[in-house]
């Protein structure tokens, strides 16, 4: 199930496909007597008006990197890593542990919260990992269950552990936060933390791995074709295992970094964050290189981030964005611009695109 | 303790049925060889053109209808973009769920200023009653005296099996799946089965859909799906990509669900906090898949992008 | 009559012109060869043919009636049909399945597959195809596999064929039987076009043959009036000696002891049952027999990619039964495996990185972190160049390359490795004259560079040729040896067929 | 559009609303709320706007661009803005804020009411109401998730139960969401069939199953009791009664004291029976003599002879 985006998606396309998009947009609010000028006038405003609002961009979009390179990095071993949802809640929930339970010094704290999170996300995905590579469970399956209980055993932790029957838990200590004055102020007040920073180095971090290391060769080899793979003496199944570990350990890492940056303390759940399905999205629109899915991320944070302050000027419902957004998407992955643009031409490639 | 029996079954029934739908749905388009992630998107649609149309027109036939052809249009746009413009299944598939979940709730909030969900869909499926069966012991109220839609989704196990594996329409939408450039040397138009497929797995995902919100449920809203079509998706995997394995895997959950639930009522809360109790059918899913299901194998084709002549 | 007659066809792919202008004319009732190396265009002009592509220019005319062949449904109803150089089978089919597939006669909505069966059944007799209409493909042999799509186009009731180098896969007994009906279908009335690489077979059974060389038409040729030589050097462009100078082995220490091993294959039946083999350093071993006598097996089991039953593989004096592949390649073991695109290439890898594929772990290509794709890259040239590889660049991937060419990068690989036992598996299947000639002298180049060499080969004539000794395996076991120099195609046909080895030939 | 707003909210006096992920229009808290800003606009002449979070990580940033909009009064609709209030209140020492649902464990900041409800008294009243109309002395109690605020209804309606029959079991489920119905109704399922004949539901959109199941059951055999507003239009033949809780007159109140400078700030503000905060619905089927004792429960409580569980 590895997904590629088109392989002839241009910058230019791109740009097109995103302006198509804001036009189906725009279109569905006429329909029903909205303003398409006020409404995106109020978006930009938002993406790239004040500081503060650039910061709130900047905290939407940290989570969406880590989870779209999750997601990115498990496609290259051709592993669909459904799951970085539950991997992201379990990454939280150990970060809160730490940031809790424990008692240290101000870096320190953080660093050990940071790690426990990414840690715990790892194991999370170790299971799908370890039933695929043994018992050749389908690893869709399996994250898709696992996304569940980790919601329920978040849930529980909060109210039975972390709290005396609290909705929430306490704040974390102040010395496992990963907010920084510096970044605050140069944002007025938004909740921009380390976490954008380290999801730079992540991004950093996954392109080496894959495009630089023995281990990245190893991974793509594996995911491109698992019997050359054997024939040259590596272990499909313990490439399956990392590729699920590391991928998970990034999940993880983003629902530390939400919880020690964004909300510094943990509540009870009704339904899945949906970062790790947006991540899905990110991942795919971004080809699952480690630029496009950054790229992706910032679109999409700054669209989903813009919306909110979209409905709160124009006053339309949020939920054009998502139209957009899928809009956006399909175009992109359709090629569309490019294949309108030249229909016969693009039968020729296609010819020589292989199967 | 029988009518504890029976109660499980309900419940069972109650929770499989728009799995079973979705998961067929599911299955059509994926043994043409294209993924169907959008299953979530597509029931949403269902549920939510069902039920408006079922209040305008007061019946939940047409309701049915209306989803069953809005779900047909949005599997269509899937079909366009990957069969047509080769786009990735599974991007394609994420987008159909985005635009679904927003599509939906905006026309909701458009249609009744602002309503975070449509009013009580009055004229829903109420339950239908086989004479005769319906008085057999302990499965009979459960089995014969249900929604019309359940016996639909039975019907459709059967059906589904049989155009897949005896008439030629099956055989040649399966064939496309394992091995497109073969079926096309054969003289069938791999994009013509791919279309086909893809529409009938958004009409049957969209009665899923219908199901929860003008059967079990009545209204729709931004969470009436909840997540379903992804169990579906899981349903159509655990079931091996098979008529029956999927009508098996959804009970399967269906009845996990059951346990749990019912098991609360038992009382069972007094040893097991809810939450965890809550687990149950998920962790069970995995205990089943890693100890007796095991590997299953996708169409052969299936996420490959097709172009004739490509090798 | 001209069946079919093709006038100035063009077809490119993107800037790339794989049929430049060519004519093709073939009359009723005969068997025309089409003759070309790989990448010429043969296949590209056959799906011409059949409909899958649509040339930039050029006529089709089939039975003196100008016709647009749009797709294979078209081709069909003109009596076209075509056996694939890939094949074009649904591995969880039926036989029948596969057969009817496109053309199912239900009744009622309903495929009738009694009737279906025995209709193929009833086919099969006629022309003496014999297949098993319910077995699955998956579990098939390619040679029935073979049958099954000829009868596809029978099927069909096509009278124009195309077979697209089906002998490159076959036996030699499949490829007589092949022959035989090759030449019953024309007495059917039918008229065959028949792609191979193979010279003899064009001599042997065709009446014209007409030959292509980098998309253009070379000329067209009565067999009756020409030879192997003129053939071969109208294909190439040049002349190509068949003699391989090749001196006498001496063969030194033994590099590889097989003892009584057995290996079930992968539905766990025994295919290797208590084989005993020897090499030593500075021969050539062959071993000959009908496909599916447990040679795959025997050779995955030698590189650790099966797990033996029992019985023991020592190499340069190690045991490594049963360990992990890479411990057996760096004991000094190279492996040109059987399908190229399965095990040996990662397709979507460019070729460079495909050149490291058994050596990206060690110096200077990886520090055991990181690697340097500086040195990749220099590495891959070099072997480019050595091996004359045909690519674009090193950074191609491999999957745009010919068989040939990804065959040649896969050579350069593990020759280039200097293992001390190189075993080569079916390593000239479905390529030109050129490139075999090139595979062939490098093998020998390596048994002199005082290493051993393990051809396993269904082709009796490369075996004879390339070998020091020649091993007959037969249902899992060594059932003879013959000397090659001596040893007729005839006496090797007896031992694969199960016969014992007469005396003298042995060891 | 906004920037009318925005004008207006330099002039007189302007409130902010921010919901929680229910949204607007949730049919609980959130709306009446917002019934309750309406009515201060009309009736009092305030500027008001409200705000959708899609999320939770939106209630500071939500609350921020209020503040920052320079609106002196911002409401935070439910017990998930714990968090969020006493961060941005900090933030904006010269702005009002008001919190519904939470007391901030005690540490309110000295520019925040906190307004909180007595829904035990409520839930007391409709365990009264059931325990003295159910015929099999068995109910039931549908939570959405354990949490203490749900926890508060289950204890106020166990007691009432109770007091009002001491024969009478109650069988008590948690769901784990608020919003799958298909959970609601199996659950609902099971306690009926389990002998229950009437359940009372503190359980968002799951308790949409409730109402869903009843109706499919005899009409004046089996009842539901709705929570929050008057929830008889989703069964209106079988629903009992419905607890409601004012948001909407709290929130009118203190906004009405904070535009006349009454507002004593820093405190919480607890709506119980006695000042109409919570209660049961005008209109229901609760038969008279039973509803006399109603009465007389509510009188003991307001006279604080009773004192209800709120654990
Ligand atoms: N699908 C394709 N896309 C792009 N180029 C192609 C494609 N198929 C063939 N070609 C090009 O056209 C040339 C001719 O290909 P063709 O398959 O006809 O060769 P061939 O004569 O059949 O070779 P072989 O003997 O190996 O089968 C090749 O060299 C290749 O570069
Ligand atoms: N996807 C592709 N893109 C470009 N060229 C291709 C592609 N597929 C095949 N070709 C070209 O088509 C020609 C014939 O392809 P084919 O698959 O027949 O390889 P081959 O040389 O016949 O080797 P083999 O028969 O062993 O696969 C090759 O020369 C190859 O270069
Ligand atoms: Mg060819
Ligand atoms: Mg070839």
């Amino acid at each position: 199930m590895i997904g590629k985006l088109n392989r002839n998606s241009t910058l230019l396309s791109s740009i097109i496909s995103i302006i198509l998009g804001m036009l189906v947009g725009a279109i569905a609010m006429l329909l029903s007597g909205y303003d398409p000028i006020s409404a995106y006038g109020a978006l930009f405003s938002s993406v790239f008006g004040s500081a503060s609002d650039m910061g709130e961009t900047l905290r939407t979009i940290t989570p969406l990197i880590f989870a779209g390179l999750a997601v990115a990095l498990a496609f290259r071993t051709g592993m669909f890593n459904i799951g970085v949802e539950g991997q992201l809640v379990i990454g939280s929930l150990a970060a809160a542990f730490v940031g809790l339970k424990l008692e240290l010094p101000p870096v320190l704290h953080a660093i050990v919260a940071l790690v426990v999170g990414a840690l715990a996300g790892a194991i999370w995905a170790l299971i799908p990992g370890l039933l695929k590579a043994i018992r050749g469970v389908h690893e869709v399956i399996v994250c898709i269950m696992m996304n569940w209980i980790a919601l329920f055993l978040s849930n529980y932790m909060v109210g039975k552990v972390l709290s005396n029957n609290s909705d929430s838990t306490e704040k974390i200590h102040p010395s496992a936060s990963i907010r920084v004055d510096f970044l605050t102020d140069m944002f007025d007040g938004a909740r921009v933390h380390l976490g954008l920073i380290l999801a730079i180095l992540t991004t950093i971090f996954v392109y080496v791995l894959l495009f630089r290391t023995k281990l990245g060769y190893e991974l793509r080899a594996v995911g491109l074709n698992p019997d050359a793979s054997e024939y040259a003496g590596m272990s499909v199944k313990r490439n399956i295992i990392l590729s699920m570990m590391i991928s998970g350990g990034i999940a993880g890492l983003a629902g530390a970094v939400e919880l020690l940056g964004t909300s510094e303390y943990l509540a009870i759940n009704p339904s899945l964050p949906g970062t790790g399905f947006d991540g899905i999205a990110v991942a795919l629109l971004g080809a699952n290189t480690p630029i496009g899915v950054v790229l992706s991320s910032m679109l999409f944070g700054g669209l989903f981030n813009g919306g909110s302050n979209m409905q709160y000027v124009a006053e339309v419902p949020f939920e054009v964005i998502r139209i957009v957004f899928a809009a956006i998407i399909l175009f992109v992955a359709a090629n569309f611009v490019k294949q309108l643009g030249n229909r016969k031409n693009r039968k020729k490639k296609g010819e020589k695109a292989s199967a | 303790m029988l009518s504890t029996m029976t109660n499980l079954l309900e419940t069972t029934i109650l929770y499989s049925t728009p799995l079973i739908l979705a998961a067929l749905g599911g299955l059509f388009s994926e043994r043409s060889g294209v993924i169907n992630i959008g299953l979530e998107g597509l029931m949403t649609i269902g549920a939510f053109t069902s039920a408006v149309v079922a209040i305008n027109t007061g019946s939940p036939w047409i309701g049915l209808l209306a989803g069953i052809v809005a779900g047909i249009l949005l599997a269509l746009i899937h079909a366009v973009a990957t069969v047509t413009f080769n786009a990735d299944q599974t991007v394609s598939g994420v987008a159909i769920n985005f635009l679904a979940a927003g599509l939906a709730v905006y026309l909701v909030k458009a249609l009744y200023d602002g309503a975070g969900q449509t009013p009580v869909v009055e004229s829903k499926f109420t339950d239908l009653a086989i004479p005769v069966l319906k008085d057999i012991p302990l499965i009979g109220d459960p089995l014969f005296n249900t929604s019309p839609i359940t016996y639909i989704a039975l019907i459709l196990v059967f059906v589904s099996y049989f155009v897949l594996y005896r008439t030629p329409f099956g055989m040649r939408l399966r064939a496309v799946g394992e091995h497109p450039h073969a079926t096309e040397t054969a003289g069938v138009s791999v994009v013509k089965m791919r279309y086909v497929a893809v529409l009938i797995s958004g009409a049957l995902a969209a009665i899923g859909g219908a199901t929860l919100s003008t059967s079990i449920g009545s209204e729709f809203s931004a969470t009436t799906v909840a997540g379903q079509g992804f169990i579906a998706i899981a349903a159509l995997i655990f079931g091996k990509w098979k008529p029956f394995g999927v009508l098996g895997a959804a009970a399967f959950f269906g009845f996990s669900v059951a346990l749990s639930l019912t098991g609360q009522v038992w009382g069972l809360t007094e040893y097991v906090p809810s939450e965890i109790l809550t687990m149950l059918p998920y962790v069970l899913t995995i205990l089943a898949l890693a100890g007796f299901v095991g590997r299953a194998n996708a169409p052969a084709a299936i996420g490959k992008l097709y172009e004739r002549g490509s090798r | 009559m001209n069946v079919v007659e093709m006038r100035g066809i063009t077809k490119c792919f993107g800037s790339f012109t794989a049929n430049d202008n060519i004519n093709l004319v073939v009359k009723k009732g005969e068997i025309h060869a089409l003759l070309g190396e790989n990448g010429a265009g043969k296949s590209t002009l056959m799906n011409i043919l059949f409909g899958l592509y649509q040339p930039e220019q050029g006529k089709v005319f089939i039975k003196e009636k100008e016709v647009a062949i749009t797709g294979p449904t078209m081709a069909n109803k003109l009596g076209i049909g075509m056996v694939h150089q890939h094949f074009m089978l649904v591995q969880p089919f039926t036989v029948t399945e596969n057969i009817i597939l496109g053309d199912e006669r239900a009744s009622g909505g309903r495929i009738d597959y009694k009737k279906a069966e025995r209709e193929v059944q009833a086919l099969s007799d006629q022309y003496g195809l014999q297949v098993d209409p319910r077995a699955v493909v998956a579990d098939i042999g390619v040679g029935m596999q073979q049958r099954v799509e000829i009868l596809k186009t029978l099927y069909r009731g096509a009278d124009i064929l195309i077979f697209d180098e089906p002998t490159a896969v076959l036996t030699p007994q499949e490829i007589e039987e092949l022959t035989e009906i090759m030449r019953k279908l024309v007495k059917e009335g039918k008229t065959i076009i028949f792609i191979t690489h193979k010279l003899k077979e064009i001599m042997s059974t065709c009446d014209r043959c007409t030959v292509i060389r980098r998309g253009k038409m070379i000329d067209t040729v009565n067999i009756s009036e020409t030879n192997e030589n003129e053939l071969a050097s109208l294909m190439v462009g040049r002349e190509v000696s068949f003699e391989l100078d090749k001196q006498p082995s001496n063969p030194q220490e033994p590099v590889l002891k097989v003892q009584s091993l057995a290996v079930d294959d992968n539905r766990n039946n025994p295919a290797v049952r208590g084989l005993d083999l020897e090499i030593k350093a500075g021969e050539i071993v062959g071993i000959a027999g009908v496909d599916g006598n447990g040679q795959s097996e025997l050779i995955e089991a030698i590189c650790g990619l099966m797990k033996p039953k029992s019985g023991r593989i020592i190499l340069n004096n190690k045991d490594v039964t049963g360990l992990a592949p890479r411990k057996i390649t760096e004991t000094g073991l190279g492996h040109i495996p059987e399908d190229r695109h399965k095990r040996g290439l990662v397709l979507d890898f460019s070729v460079s990185e495909n050149i490291i594929l058994q050596s990206y772990y060690k110096k200077p290509f990886s520090n055991g972190f990181g690697i340097n794709y500086k040195a990749v890259g220099d590495y891959a040239n070099k072997l480019i160049q050595e091996f004359d590889v045909r690519t674009p660049d090193k950074d191609t991937p491999a999957r745009a390359l010919s068989g040939g060419n990804q065959q040649k990068a896969i050579i350069a690989r593990e020759v280039d490795r200097n293992p001390s036992l190189l075993i080569a598996a079916q390593p000239t299947r479905g390529l030109d004259v050129g490139a075999i000639e090139f595979i062939h002298k490098r093998l020998i180049q390596h048994r002199d560079t005082g290493n051993a060499v393990l051809l396993v080969s269904l082709e009796l004539e490369e075996v004879l040729k390339v070998s020091d000794r020649v091993a007959v395996i037969y249902e899992g076991k060594i059932q003879g040896w013959v000397d090659p120099r001596t040893a007729t195609e005839e006496e090797l046909g007896l031992l694969m067929a199960g016969s014992k080895a007469k005396g003298g030939a042995s060891q | 559009g906004g920037n009318k707003s925005k004008e207006t909210a330099k002039g007189d006096f302007s409130v902010g609303l921010v919901t929680d992920t229910g949204g607007l229009n949730d049919e609980s808290f959130n709306q009446s709320a917002n019934m309750g800003l309406q009515k201060a606009k009309n009736d009092i002449k305030v500027d008001v706007k409200a705000q959708e979070s899609k999320k939770d990580d939106d209630y500071v940033p939500n609350l921020t661009r209020f503040a920052k909009d320079k609106r002196n009064l911002i409401w935070g609709v439910g017990f998930k803005f714990d968090k969020a209030i006493p961060d941005v209140a900090g933030e904006f020492k010269d702005s009002k804020f008001a919190i519904v649902d939470s007391n901030l464990g005690g540490k309110i900041p000295s520019n925040v009411v906190a307004v909180t409800f007595k829904d035990e008294e409520g839930s007391f009243l409709a365990g009264v109401a059931a325990g003295k109309t159910t015929k099999t002395n068995q109910v039931g109690f549908i939570g959405g998730m354990s949490s203490p605020l749900i926890k508060k209804f289950e204890a106020g309606f166990t007691a009432g139960v109770k007091q009002a029959n001491p024969k009478a079991t109650v069988k008590v489920v948690y769901a784990e969401s608020f919003s799958d119905a298909t959970k609601g109704r199996s659950l609902a399922k099971s306690l009926y069939d389990g002998g229950a004949d009437i359940v009372y539901h503190a359980a968002g959109g799951v308790g949409k199953g409730l109402f869903d199941e009843v109706k499919s059951r005899e009409a004046g055999k089996y009842w539901a009791i709705g929570v929050d507003m008057d929830q008889s239009r989703l069964a209106p033949e079988h629903t009992l009664t419905s607890m409601i809780k004012r948001v909407d007159v709290a929130v009118f109140e203190i906004t009405k004291q904070a535009k006349e400078g009454t507002l004593k700030l820093g405190t919480e503000v607890n709506f119980g029976l006695k000042d109409e905060g919570v209660g049961l619905s005008k209109n229901s089927k609760i038969s008279p003599e039973v509803m006399k004792q109603v009465e007389e429960f509510k009188q003991k409580i307001i006279k604080g002879e009773i004192t209800v569980p709120s654990k």
